[in-house]
């Protein structure tokens, strides 16, 4: 299942080798491309502590289920992969992998950025600050942990 | 007092309403269950299921996890969700 | 040092993660994107047993620093890093990795991609296919490995 | 016989000279030391070093590690290097 939700911290080097070596054979693919979006430890206002990621579960896995499946439809590839946390979220942490296998760069770069672009437009996740001062909803212009 | 069979059916007609994120928090509720008896657009779904508060102009819509416009149709068993602009990734 | 030329099999991700825990901060970046290209198994004939990179060891490196450098003027970055292959490689094996961090995701996918595309287009490496009726040089027209 | 001092200090200007990859096998060196006493470009180092073998159209050519034109002129002490179109990554 190429995408995949977590409640907990996750080592993404590990995730991408893990589903690499349970999915593809090694000398499938020619072309790999990933991306890591973490949380950043500064922000808007110094005081950000830790973060929490809601999300509308039922709907969050159906969309990105359709998102790599779309994805594995426009583009040339051997296969896709995206992790997105929920939770409570500490800065430092990796909040979403996306990746793209492909016999040839031009598709899994842009494969593995299409990913990611769609999530961030449409995938139901909703990010609350937690400072010192109290909690505080993201709002998109904030840019605030990656963008 | 005896009830009409036809009422009776239409009484039974429900959706299920799904509040996220900061609409959550402003309605103060995360979910409530509906019942209906003439056709609903996802706008009267807002209407009904607030009290006919004011629907903020960003607010999303889906149905059975599927995005919407406002003036999509319900229909009875269906998921409604609503909720601000997505800030994951 | 961002540029790294290898004589060696190595692991991509393993490379990331080492390079990322000595020479950045958790929480300092938001967006990590990556590339790798590697050996495939299969290609115009069939009989490619494995591959030999030549390479002009000074100005490959100097090529590579200099690609750095100008990487990240030319992007708002924390860090690049590139590794590359030389020397024997066998079918699977990875053959270069690049990866950029940064505050913000535009940045991150375009460095990764900027490093390379010009370290395909101008890298002084040279690719040879060694098949079971004997050797033959690589040309660009064949993308063969990945491209 | 006597030599000039000024004729002495021209031949010990030198240039090294490398080829890589297929151009290194149909040259048969890989490395050339070439001595010279009157001023050099790119091309003429190529015609010198290879006695006046045409050089492949898509031959490309680096002084001192950086990409030059074939009318770029060389110093003494330089490193000139040629070789085919790049295929790495």
């Amino acid at each position: 299942m190429p995408a995949i939700l977590l409640d907990r911290a996750f080592n993404p080097w590990d995730e991408i080798q893990d589903f690499q070596t349970n999915t593809l054979r090694p000398g499938q693919f020619g072309a790999t491309a990933s991306f890591v979006g973490s949380m950043r430890d500064f922000n808007i206002n110094e005081s950000v502590t830790h973060m929490t990621l809601e999300h509308y579960p039922a709907m969050t896995q159906h969309f990105l289920d359709t998102l790599c499946e779309r994805c594995k439809q426009k583009f040339t590839l051997d296969e896709c992969l995206v992790v997105h946390r929920f939770g409570d979220i500490q800065p430092g942490e990796p909040i979403v992998l996306t990746a793209a296998w492909s016999a040839h760069r031009a598709d899994a770069f842009n494969a593995c950025r299409f990913l990611m672009e769609e999530l961030k437009a449409h995938a139901p996740f909703w990010k609350k600050e937690v400072t010192d001062a109290g909690e505080r909803w993201v709002h998109n212009d904030q840019k605030p942990v990656n963008s | 007092m005896t009830i009409q069979p036809l009422i009776v059916k239409i009484l039974t007609m429900s959706i299920n309403i799904q509040f996220f994120a900061s609409l959550r928090e402003q309605i103060g509720k995360s979910q409530i269950t509906l019942p209906y008896d003439a056709p609903l657009d996802v706008i009267n779904v807002w209407a009904q299921a607030t009290g006919d508060t004011a629907m903020p102009s960003n607010t999303l819509c889906a149905i059975n996890m599927e995005y919407v416009k406002p003036n999509a149709v319900v229909k009875d068993g269906d998921e409604i969700a609503f909720f601000p602009p997505v800030t994951g990734g």
